[in-house]
């Protein structure tokens, strides 16, 4: 049906166009099918949050707005979309302006390389995690340009502490990730979730034994906890910490130009959760190799498991207490960094021995 | 080892030790050491003249060994009639100016000594290398002894006259070392002295070589126009440092137009021997006139030496027998006189710090055995017969007449000049009443200056009267080498 | 070279810039807009600012950040290793190794010299 | 698979790096202000990789190893071997020094030394554009490191930021330079890009405007004229314990590389970067020499006469070939060899003065700081006078034959051009004498300051080592025939096996 | 259009200008001229990766690599040295590195 889509647009307008107006069409249309259910997503995930959050503290929510509460998303986007946008007379306009554009880009941009299923993803590229590591990594002047723009103390130190903290838990991140490429061996997001359906388990039709959760256990664990920390978001958001230091960089921002800061995060929550199903949880892959499973289309099955993962993320923000913020550099440099270390040496020591279940 | 490797190593070895272990709280013992090193470095020479053999030209007691192979440098080392002399004369004058030192210097005894010892080991060296390599090493390295005696050890402007001292010197030395490397390349990798006498050169090649060794050796010697440093020198180096300066290392220069200039170039020699010889005959009356209106002694001193000089360059450059025989002789005679004129005005200089003329007057009424002494290095500066100053300056003016009238009678003009300076400042200083109450206080010489006097008085008188010693171990070298020179090494 | 894939990447990042921009063009015009000073001086705590902001801040801040060049740089080289560990065999898994252990004697170095103590 | 040879290839700078990190380690449990315990192993480890190389270099055996990204031959054997010993002398005369300004704290002094040490030994060893190019970048990296080791110090943080920038600067040029031979040739490999360019395949233009960048980049290592400016500027900036670290062993190490870049893989352009490394020469001679004379400053004066005598070395490394003749390459090559090794001989003695010189709170830098140095102690300043007589090229000490072996390689290629350099040096360097004689003079002829008249006090080992130091100047003058053998024939080993 | 290895060439030969005007022009900021390190870095690995693709050699990568490295290495330190700086003379002023002179 897609091919048809595409053949009937190409005959549309090859005539009168240059021949390479229509993929360009063609590819922004597929990229607003993705943009806009992420949107949806990223809205109701605040949603959710407060829900989550309510259900754990035993109370309701949001239930006012809409059944249930469910136009509470919309009544938030509408009320930012009509706030004043202040420009502190001391912030350096241009950067100030520049900081939610960088802090929402990256985090909209990964999206080009998830795959959503075997052959579903925007570019296949052979170098997707490649991408995903350096366009996250741009997250950072993001809070940075902002911070910096806004010329107040509180954004300064909220965006040192940001950038700190973020590059700090990146190299964990990044090793968690090298771990997962030995044993994938491909850069490829596509390759490296069909690596996991093979494998001993697997071939018993137990494939999500085979996923590299369990057998890479330890980094797993770290990799979750890297992109709480990565993402800002409890117990790690000392850098918002509204006790310390009010909202941390976005503290001067107001209106839709705050809201994007929101977006940024929420959207960057799930990003980090698909990943992390993507690289641990078998992504578009069904948990048990049963022909009913099988069914189920495999984007279903890559939003449940995100949405298993997400939700894991209000809970931890419901449960634990904030980290200090030299418990929080201790824990990414003296804990993190060595155990995945070690752990990167395991993995490598046991792909030479013959006990490899990578092959 | 051989008799001239001991001629100069002693003395070096002497200098280290006392270098390595003297201190200035026992100057006393130091000095002694020191004498006694001269004095032995001085007897490891005579064995040299009881076995040189007269009537040959070739080079005696020669050493070789292998020192630098790559660049095919030897340790070669030998004498003929030309530097026989100046290896004992070298030897002699060091006792001589140690012991006119005992007192004067009393600060870092055991470094002045030491450096006089180790320079003249070095200069010692030098006449007798037959290394192109080995000769420049010991040229070269005189200079950081002679440096560190004027600089430490002069007068007040003593900063000034070390600098100018060593850089003049260099400046022409560096020179010498490129054309020694070039005859190194051009003689197909020797730095032998004696073959690069028989290397055939084109007319250009022998030009500029010519020049590089004038650069090198007119410096040295000093030749007029680059004498300039020579009287500041004098003037400010300590009373040995002149003496030294005066009585061997000048020689080195003119010692090296006969080693060098003369064999290994000879058709750019005597294509430029009227260059040679117009600036030697300048030297000798145009500088002998500015020595005439000296006030300093020891500045007039200084531009007799370069007359005299003038006179051994003159003597080598009209290439006949009498005349270069004659340079040698002078030089020799130079060695002793010059040397003892500089000792004089140190004893005066010890007394009453003044080397100006006008401080003086009627000294011969205090000090009347000095006076004696002065009277006669004094004739014997302006050639009186019967003194070593005439017999060289007697057969260059012959040797000029010989092979020019002009020339001659240019070069004898310089002996009334030579008469009237030095006897002029022997009048103003010596004769006439006591002029002040420094020159009342004098005391006559005691027996260390009376010894250090009487060695250069006999060797003074001995040569004038007896100098057939000197003229006969030349006579063959120099046949053999105006030999050389008259063939051209053009073809 | 073929860059067809990277199309969709390109823009998906040309779409972030837009989605970064439209709404706070759209802020701009439907929200209200008036600007008066006090509103937009910089705020402590009631005060006047005592300082520039952007003041001296504390020198952890830059050993973080130079830690962070060498140690993702570490891993920018273990990327193209791990993708083809499989291949390369014990020779480049222990070429590696050594990498690591040179990599460890410095992360140690740090860590006795206290570089990663935050207090 | 990697073979047995590879590994003895690198046998000593796996020695060298795994001490290096054992003692960076080992350090923390260090607790004495003046690190005893460090400096004892660093000692020990310098002098075993010293032993060991001078084993290589007996043997005399080239061979590679790694797919011949290394190179094991006499020559880099025994530049290692020097090196190792160069460093030892420094540490040897740096750690009173360092040790009155806490510049010991860390321990740092030493690692950092080892591993600027490691990365000679790799620049040394290098076949490889890739392995060059990260020993110079260890070298360097290390040394930015150790400029700045005195923190609290501005004048040694900003000698750091000025020889950062240049040397990043430099090190900017030589890469530059080499992605394009890189590109032109298609290889890393020094003996490949040999044959590529000896074969003319190559579009010339192309090679030439890489050699350039490449010269230049050299230039500034060497701290040849006109890429001289952040010499004077370290080395007076530095302390000077780590003034003598840069400014003694690496240059052997620079020298190395040069041989390696220039002679074993580009000699076939040697007519274009001959002419270079002409203009750098004289530019360096006279910069060098006149810009000294108007030193008061002693570190900053031997820095411009550092550079007058790269301008010397460079002579040496522009004689080897003749007309596209090679005839000449092993005394021209050797003679540069001998060169650097005799500089560096005399750099140690020189340094090693000012450093033991220098106390707790006074730096001995200044040229009047030595005056009367005579009357205070003979041994130092005949130490600092043989020194200085050396550089300024006096026999009969070992600065002598270094310009001779330089002049004779000059002379002996018989093109007039070449002996008008000469001349050129020999005037230049009697410029220089006046300087080096001012240092003698201040030394030997002025009065010692008052508030420099007491006693020095150095420890017995730098003593020791000072004193050795000069007799070597003095008796390598007397007999300098076996390092000038050894040179030389270091050298024809390289020669023999170009291209193949 | 199809890019050639001219194009890569020059694109890096313009930015290892840019980067050689900054270092010799920038009389300002030292940030700015450990940026213009960094970028003369970029500019050689623009050279070695566009050379190795149309050499098919592995090897000019794989220097790149190395370069990556090094210019963090470098970048490391030079900041460190930058930080000391500050913290000596209070600025970062290229115009205020001027007391080693003479």
């Amino acid at each position: 049906m897609i091919d048809g889509i595409y053949g009937f647009g190409q005959g549309l307008l090859g005539g009168i166009w240059p021949a390479t107006v229509w993929p360009v069409l063609w590819a922004l249309i597929k990229i607003v099918c993705v943009l806009l259910p992420l949107m949806g997503c990223v809205a109701y995930l605040t949603l959710w949050e407060r829900k989550a959050i309510g259900f754990t503290q035993i109370r309701l929510g949001p239930n006012r707005v809409g059944p249930l509460g469910l136009l509470q998303p919309i009544a938030d986007a509408l009320k930012l979309l009509t706030k004043e946008i202040i420009m502190p007379t001391a912030a350096s306009k241009g950067l100030f302006v520049l900081g939610p554009i960088m802090t929402i880009m990256p985090a909209l941009a990964a999206w080009a390389v998830i795959p959503f299923g075997p052959d579903v993803a925007l570019a296949n590229i052979n170098a997707g995690l490649l991408f995903l590591m350096a366009i996250t990594s741009m997250e950072v002047y993001g809070v940075i340009i902002a911070g910096w723009a806004s010329n107040s103390k509180y954004a300064f130190l909220g965006a040192m502490r940001a950038s700190a903290q973020m590059v700090s838990y990146e190299i964990a991140m990044g090793f968690c990730l090298v771990v997962v490429l030995m044993v994938a061996g491909s850069l490829n997001m596509t390759d490296i979730v069909m690596s996991q359906g093979k494998g001993m388990a697997a071939s018993q039709g137990l494939n999500f034994l085979s996923w590299n959760w369990l057998p890479l256990l330890p980094i797993f664990v770290v990799y979750f906890i890297s992109g709480l920390a990565e993402t800002n978001r409890h117990p790690f958001d000392v850098v918002e910490g509204e006790s310390e230091i009010v909202a941390g960089h976005m503290v001067e921002y107001s209106g839709m130009a705050f809201a994007m800061f929101f977006l940024a995060e929420y959207a960057n929550m799930i990003l980090v959760s698909t990943l992390c199903v993507i690289l641990f949880l078998g992504g578009w892959l069904p948990p048990i190799d049963s022909a009913f499973f099988n069914w189920i289309p495999g984007w279903i099955w890559l939003a449940a498991k995100t949405f298993v993962v997400v939700t894991m993320f209000l809970w931890v923000r419901a449960t634990f207490p904030r980290f200090r913020y030299d418990q929080i550099m201790r824990l990414g440099w003296k804990i993190f960094i060595p155990v995945t270390l070690v752990w990167l040496v395991v993995v490598g020591a046991w792909m030479q021995t013959p006990y490899n279940i990578w092959k | 080892m051989g008799l001239l490797s001991l001629a100069i190593w002693t003395p070096i070895v002497f200098g280290v030790v006392l270098l390595a272990l003297g201190r200035d709280e026992q100057a006393r013992s130091v000095r002694w050491i020191a004498l006694i090193g001269a004095i032995v470095s001085f007897l490891v020479t005579l064995p040299l003249y009881d076995g040189f053999k007269l009537g040959t030209s070739a080079m005696q007691f020669v050493e070789k060994a292998s020192w630098i192979q790559r660049f095919n440098v030897n340790y070669h080392l030998g004498v003929d009639g030309i530097s026989f002399w100046f290896v004992l004369l070298t030897a002699f004058i060091n006792v001589v100016v140690i012991i006119a030192s005992w007192e004067s210097i009393t600060t870092r005894v055991n470094q002045y000594m030491a450096s006089f010892l180790i320079l003249s080991g070095l200069m010692i060296g030098v006449f007798a290398a037959l290394d192109g390599i080995l000769f420049y090493v010991f040229f070269e390295a005189t200079l950081i002894p002679m440096y560190l005696i004027i600089g430490i050890w002069g007068g007040p402007n003593k900063i000034y006259a070390a600098f100018k001292f060593f850089l003049y010197t260099l400046l022409g030395s560096l020179l010498l070392l490129v054309a020694l490397i070039f005859l190194y390349n051009k003689s197909g990798g020797s730095f032998d002295i004696l073959t690069w006498h028989k290397l055939p050169l084109g007319s250009t090649v022998q030009t500029l070589l010519f020049f590089a060794f004038f650069a090198a050796f007119a410096v040295k010697v000093p030749m007029w126009p680059v004498h300039t440093w020579l009287p500041d020198v004098h003037v400010e180096a300590p009373t040995g440092g002149s003496a030294v300066l005066a009585a061997i290392m000048l020689k080195l220069g003119a010692y090296g137009f006969l080693r060098f200039s003369m064999p290994i170039a000879p058709d750019a020699a005597h294509e430029w021997a009227w260059l040679m010889a117009a600036v030697s005959l300048i030297a000798v009356v145009y500088v002998g006139l500015v020595a005439l209106v000296q006030q300093d002694m020891k500045k007039l001193v200084a531009y007799s030496s370069v007359a005299h000089m003038g006179f051994v360059t003159l003597g080598f450059f009209i290439f006949n027998d009498l005349g270069v025989s004659g340079g040698i002789v002078q030089m020799i005679a130079h060695g002793f006189v010059s040397g003892a004129m500089f000792l004089c005005i140190g004893v005066l200089y010890d007394r009453v710090h003044s080397r100006e003329i006008a401080s003086y007057g009627g000294v011969v009424n205090t000090m009347p055995k000095f006076a004696a002494f002065a009277l006669l290095f004094a004739m014997a500066n302006c050639g009186l017969p019967a003194t070593a100053g005439f017999v060289g300056e007697w057969m260059v003016i012959l040797g000029a007449v010989k092979s020019n009238f002009w020339i001659g009678g240019a070069a004898a003009t310089a002996l009334i000049f030579g008469a009237s300076y030095t006897l002029w400042m022997y009048k103003r200083v010596y004769l006439g009443p006591v002029a002040n109450d420094d020159v009342k206080a004098l005391k006559d010489i005691n027996a260390r200056e009376f010894l250090s006097l009487a060695l250069l008085a006999i060797a003074t008188l001995y040569m004038g009267i007896y100098p057939k010693p000197f003229t006969d171990v030349m006579d063959s070298s120099v046949a053999d080498l105006l030999k050389h020179v008259a063939i051209s090494k053009l073809n | 070279m073929n860059l067809d894939q990277y199309l969709p990447v390109f823009l998906f990042i040309l779409v972030g810039v837009g989605v970064g921009v439209a709404p706070q063009v759209l802020g701009r015009l439907l929200g209200p807009h008036r600007p008066d000073a006090e509103k937009n001086s910089p705020y402590e705590c009631g005060f006047e600012a005592f300082e520039d902001a952007r003041m001296k801040f504390d020198v952890r801040y830059y050993l973080v950040a130079i830690l962070f060049i060498l140690f993702d740089l570490e891993i920018a080289f273990l990327f193209p290793w791990a993708v083809v560990l499989k291949e390369i065999g014990p020779v480049g898994f222990w070429s590696v190794m050594i990498f690591l252990a040179i990599l460890v004697v410095g992360f140690v170095y740090e860590w006795k010299k206290g570089a990663l103590d935050w207090e | 698979m990697i073979d047995k040879l590879s590994w003895i290839a690198v046998f000593p700078e796996i020695v060298l790096l795994v001490m290096a990190c054992v003692i960076a380690l080992a350090d923390l449990g260090v607790k004495t202000p003046r690190r005893t315990g460090t400096h004892v192993l660093t000692m020990l480890t310098l002098a075993v990789v010293a032993a060991l190389e001078a084993r290589y270099a007996l043997g005399g055996q080239t061979f590679y190893g790694f797919g011949n990204m290394v190179v094991v031959d006499p020559m880099g054997s025994w530049l290692k071997c020097f090196s190792s010993i160069a460093l030892m002398v420094t540490l040897v005369y740096g750690r009173p020094y360092a040790a009155d300004r806490d510049m010991l704290r860390g321990g740092e002094f030493f690692t950092l030394g080892l591993f600027s040490l490691l990365g000679m030994f790799v620049m040394i060893s290098g076949h490889n554009f890739l392995v060059l190019y990260m020993g110079l970048e260890l070298l360097t990296l290390s040394s930015y490191a150790l400029v700045a080791l005195r923190r609290d110090n501005a004048t040694a943080t900003e000698a750091a930021m000025k020889y950062f920038v240049l040397g990043a600067l430099a090190s900017g040029f030589l890469l530059y330079g080499l992605s394009m031979l890189y590109g032109a040739t298609g290889s890393l490999d020094i003996n490949e890009v040999f044959n590529a360019i000896a074969s003319r395949q190559v579009k010339h233009q192309v090679l030439v405007f890489g050699l350039v960048f490449i010269v230049a980049g050299l230039a500034f290592k060497l701290g040849a004229v006109p890429f001289h400016m952040w010499l004077p500027d370290v080395y007076q900036g530095a302390p000077t314990a780590i003034t003598l670290l840069i400014g003694g062993a690496p240059q052997l190490a620079a020298f190395a590389i040069c041989i390696r870049l220039l002679v074993e893989g580009l000699l076939p352009l040697a007519i274009d970067w001959q002419q270079m490394l002409a203009l750098m020469a004289i530019g360096s001679l006279l910069v060098g020499n006149l810009a000294a004379i108007a030193q008061s400053n002693l570190k900053r004066m031997l820095a411009f006469s550092t550079i007058s005598q790269m301008g010397f070395l460079l002579l040496g490394l522009l004689a080897g070939v003749v007309n596209g003749n090679q005839i000449n390459t092993e005394s021209a090559y050797g003679a540069a060899m001998f060169y650097a090794l005799t500089y560096v001989l005399t750099t140690l003695g020189a340094f090693g003065i000012i450093l033991l010189l220098a106390r707790a709170g006074h730096e001995s830098e200044e040229i009047t700081d030595l005056a009367g140095l005579n009357q205070r102690s003979p041994l130092y300043a005949g130490v600092m006078a043989i020194s200085m007589f050396s550089l300024a090229g006096l026999p009969p000490l070992v600065g002598f034959y270094a310009k001779l072996s330089v002049l004779q390689a000059l002379i002996s290629s018989q093109q007039t051009s070449y002996i008008v350099l000469a001349v050129f040096a020999v005037i230049m360097s009697l410029v220089g004498a006046f300087y080096y004689l001012r240092v003698v003079k201040v030394m030997y002829f002025d009065a010692p300051h008052s508030h420099n008249a007491q006693p020095i006090s150095a420890p017995a080992d730098a003593q020791a080592v000072l004193a050795m130091n000069g007799a070597l100047i003095l008796i390598l003058g007397i007999v300098p025939g076996g390092l000038m053998n050894l040179c030389a024939e270091s050298i024809s080993s390289i020669v023999k096996t170009l291209g193949s | 259009m199809m890019l050639t290895l001219g194009h890569f060439l020059s694109l890096g030969a313009m930015l290892f200008a840019l980067s050689v005007i900054g270092i010799f022009l920038n009389r300002k900021n030292l940030i700015v001229l450990l940026m213009a390190i960094e970028l003369m870095l970029l500019a050689v690995n623009m050279n070695f990766v566009a050379f190795s693709y149309y050499l098919n050699d592995m090897a000019g990568q794989v220097f790149v690599f190395f370069i990556l490295t090094v210019a963090a290495a470098e970048s490391a330190i030079g900041l460190a040295i930058l930080v000391l700086l500050f913290r000596n003379k209070a600025s970062i002023n290229v115009d205020e590195l001027n007391t080693l002179q003479g």
